[in-house]
């Protein structure tokens, strides 16, 4: 059983292999890895099981607790930003108040037997848990630098436009291992939806620059 | 059978103040339940402080007091050891009383 | 160009001052807020209640829970809290608070474990015995450190275990749960977010729970807590009593030992 | 024990508690008031709140403070308390001018007992609260604005 999974964990860990060897203690992550696994209910669906697969970046960030080395940051950019897909239409600024509703709403994508969203239940950006945003929402939280006048401040350029729908997009093309997700990896946002937060990041008449 | 009140009451420069936290699910009515059904309006509508057996306090409350319902008011006299005693009532009429002495 | 870069750096320093200003005083009247409530916390109704439910005769075999040993010995329930988890060779495990309160329910009283923990949290107009027993043997260690060295082998174990979870990043948000208490001074909304990997962080989290939640209207154990989190995280929820769970307290109790218990603490 | 008391209510035509505790002997019946003011609670703006209360035309007054914080971290759980230094202050009603129900709790206050009550209310979100004070047969009100925000993880 412990030979099976050590196994798995080198094939894992196969694309970088240097990096399996430098592991902080492996064996423990292996121990910790299977405890972890057998704390859920057997009748979980796989669906909600495969929430709990890593891919490698998700994988080198807990190895590194956060903190990569240069080279593997590097690495996890570079491949993350291959990642960016955008809108069919090429458009990559939306409307600015569809934007202002998606950075309010913290539910959506709750699973489980205690307290699951109902089925349809929208899913937003959830910006301002860490983020301050609009000078009228005093709620807002600050693991995220505060994007007040973001557009103000930057402007609104196809390259500040360009920037901005890729890291949300893909935060992690950008800073490997940061605490944003990647909303758009991870279907969570549609591109549609990023453009719509652009749009309230950046256009002048958003109360992120117009207040 | 509802749970017990905790009341405190202390007396300080003639005047005592009551502080009281009640056990009530304080349901508005308008909440739904799990598989969508209104879950029925319960909670407490009246509620009676004595001290010594003269009433100090009435009140009346509505859907709108929190769960586990906080009450605190102060008056005049009351010393210690002598009887506080508070009781409400619910809309379903289960009730309650509790007394302490107060310190 | 300088002074275009001065101008614009003037006027973000004039923003920050501004926005600053107005954040001090939303985040002293959340003070007040949390002033005023913490002077009658519900959770007192739930710490007598557990007071009369762990010395009540129940079960199949009718006896009370005072016999139960926390792990200080059998009825010693001053500062058992604050020691746990930790390893009980009667059950070769490390168990926490409720692990352990329930191996009571079971061995003591008689009761199946899947009936006492059916209810293991509660839901509105559904009371929980766990929740309510768990607040009555928080309180039995205000007062004292909490003291969790994790120096048996298996203890030791575990709060690797727990640490190497507190960092797994997963699930369609990326989380871990590092990303929000991994950092100081940090927090989500409006709400203080404990660095959880310092003494200090894990301190005023650990010392403060079992805690009345009232944006849920109830006392919510360490268990319940940390289940949520991975629920908020958008991954399935552990089992309830489940070893990762047991892991992440040991790595929390052990980092926060040295703070003094205060519970049961409020919080939104 | 639960249908009988039921039926025992039904049967009281609407005691209420002080004629249940009447009945019980536990308080003299001069102590036994008025019943639950229903069409108070039920009432829906702060107009038709007032008249069932009978202090419609209530005068803004400096005289009542509104105790609270003013932002909640919570809607569930907002501490209100309502104080004042007038004499004689004989009731006091607390309202939530953007609730379904405005009325939030009523309370009478008999000779002796100090214009100062203080409890926790159930807010929807931001509103103005509204206290009322009867005082020498006439009322009195003040307002505070209370804002509720939304908190921690967001689901």
């Amino acid at each position: 059983m412990n030979y099976r999974l050590i196994a798995l964990a080198l094939i894992t860990f196969a694309p970088f292999p240097s990096l399996a060897q430098s592991k902080p203690a492996g064996d423990i992550a292996a121990q910790a890895e299977q405890i972890f696994r057998s704390s859920f209910r057997e009748d979980n669906p796989s669906y909600w099981m495969k929430r709990l697969d890593q891919d490698d970046t998700m994988r080198l960030c807990s190895q590194y607790k956060d903190n990569p080395p240069p080279r593997i940051r590097q690495k996890i950019e570079k491949a993350e930003m291959a990642s960016v897909r955008y809108p069919v239409d090429g458009k990559l600024i939306g409307d600015w108040k569809e934007g202002e509703k998606l950075a309010a709403v913290g539910t959506g994508g709750h699973i489980g037997f205690i307290q699951p969203d109902p089925p349809g239940r929208v899913r937003g950006g959830n910006c301002y848990a860490c983020h301050q945003l609009a000078k009228k929402e005093v709620a807002y939280g600050t693991i995220g630098p505060s994007l007040q006048h973001f557009g103000k401040l930057r402007g609104n350029s196809e390259q500040i436009i360009k920037y901005t729908y890729d890291k949300i997009y893909n935060s992690n093309a950008f800073t490997a291992c940061t605490n944003m997700p990647r909303f758009g990896l991870h279907n969570w946002l549609t591109p549609e939806q990023i453009t719509h937060i652009v749009a309230f990041l950046v256009d002048p008449e958003s109360p992120v620059n117009k207040d | 059978m509802a749970d017990p009140m905790k009341i405190r009451a202390s007396a300080k420069d003639g005047i005592t103040e009551v502080k009281v936290l009640m056990s009530h699910e304080m349901e508005t009515g308008q909440r739904k339940d799990s598989s969508g059904n209104l879950v029925p309006a319960h909670f407490i509508t009246e509620l009676s402080a004595e001290h010594n057996g003269k009433q100090v306090l009435a009140a009346q409350f509505g859907t709108a007091v929190s769960k586990n319902p906080y009450l605190a008011f102060k008056f005049k006299g009351g010393a210690k050891g002598d009887k506080l005693a508070v009781s409400w009532v619910d809309n379903k009429g289960d009730k309650r009383t509790d007394e302490v002495a107060i310190n | 160009m300088r002074a275009r870069l001065q101008a614009v750096l003037a006027t973000t320093a004039l923003v920050l001052a501004g926005s600053a200003l107005a954040q001090d005083s939303t985040m002293d009247e959340i003070a007040k807020y949390r002033e005023m409530l913490a002077d009658g916390n519900p959770a007192e109704l739930f710490e007598l209640k557990g007071e009369a439910l762990w010395k009540k005769a129940r079960g199949p075999k009718n006896a009370s829970l005072e016999q139960c040993d926390m792990g200080l010995g059998p009825g010693k329930l001053d500062g058992a809290y604050a020691q746990l988890p930790r390893y009980f060779p009667d059950t070769r495990k490390v168990m926490d608070v409720e692990s352990r309160l329930v191996h009571c329910m079971v061995s003591l009283q008689g009761f199946k474990e899947e009936d006492v923990t059916r209810q293991w949290f509660s839901r509105p107009g559904k009371e929980s015995d766990i929740e309510a027993l768990v607040t009555y043997i928080g309180a039995k260690s205000n007062g004292m450190k909490i003291d969790v060295p994790a120096r048996h082998p298996e203890e030791a174990r575990m709060a690797k275990v727990g640490e190497y979870i507190f960092y797994r990043r997963s699930g369609p948000q990326d989380f871990s749960c590092s990303i929000c208490h991994g950092q100081n001074d940090k927090r989500i909304r409006l709400q203080d977010l404990g660095n959880l990997t310092t003494q200090a962080g894990a301190g005023v989290a650990m010392s403060t729970w079992p805690s009345y939640r009232v944006s849920q209207g109830a006392v919510w154990t360490m268990q319940r807590r940390l289940i949520d989190c991975m629920r908020q995280a958008r991954w399935p929820e552990p089992k309830y009593l489940s070893d990762s769970v047991i892991a992440l307290q040991v790595y929390l109790q052990k980092t926060a030992s040295g703070t003094v218990m205060q519970t049961p603490g409020i919080k939104r | 024990m639960n249908m009988q008391r039921r039926e025992a209510l039904k049967a009281g035509g609407g005691l209420g508690l002080f004629g249940l505790l009447a009945a019980a002997g536990l308080i003299t019946p001069s102590q036994a008031r008025a019943e639950w003011n229903k069409s108070a609670f039920d009432a829906k703006t702060i107009e038709e709140t007032l008249k069932a209360l009978g202090a419609t035309g209530a005068q803004n007054s400096t005289d009542i403070q509104i105790t609270a914080p003013d932002i909640a971290e919570n809607g569930a759980v907002v501490p209100v308390g309502v104080v004042s230094a007038l004499a004689g202050v004989e009731a006091i009603a607390l309202l939530i001018e953007k609730n379904p129900n405005p009325l939030a709790a009523s309370f009478m206050l008999p000779a002796g007992t100090e214009a100062s009550v203080q409890t926790r209310v159930k807010m929807g979100q931001t509103s103005d609260v509204i206290a009322v004070v009867k005082v020498g047969g006439k009322f009195i009100m003040t307002k505070k604005e209370i804002k509720v925000t939304l908190g921690g993880c967001g689901g």
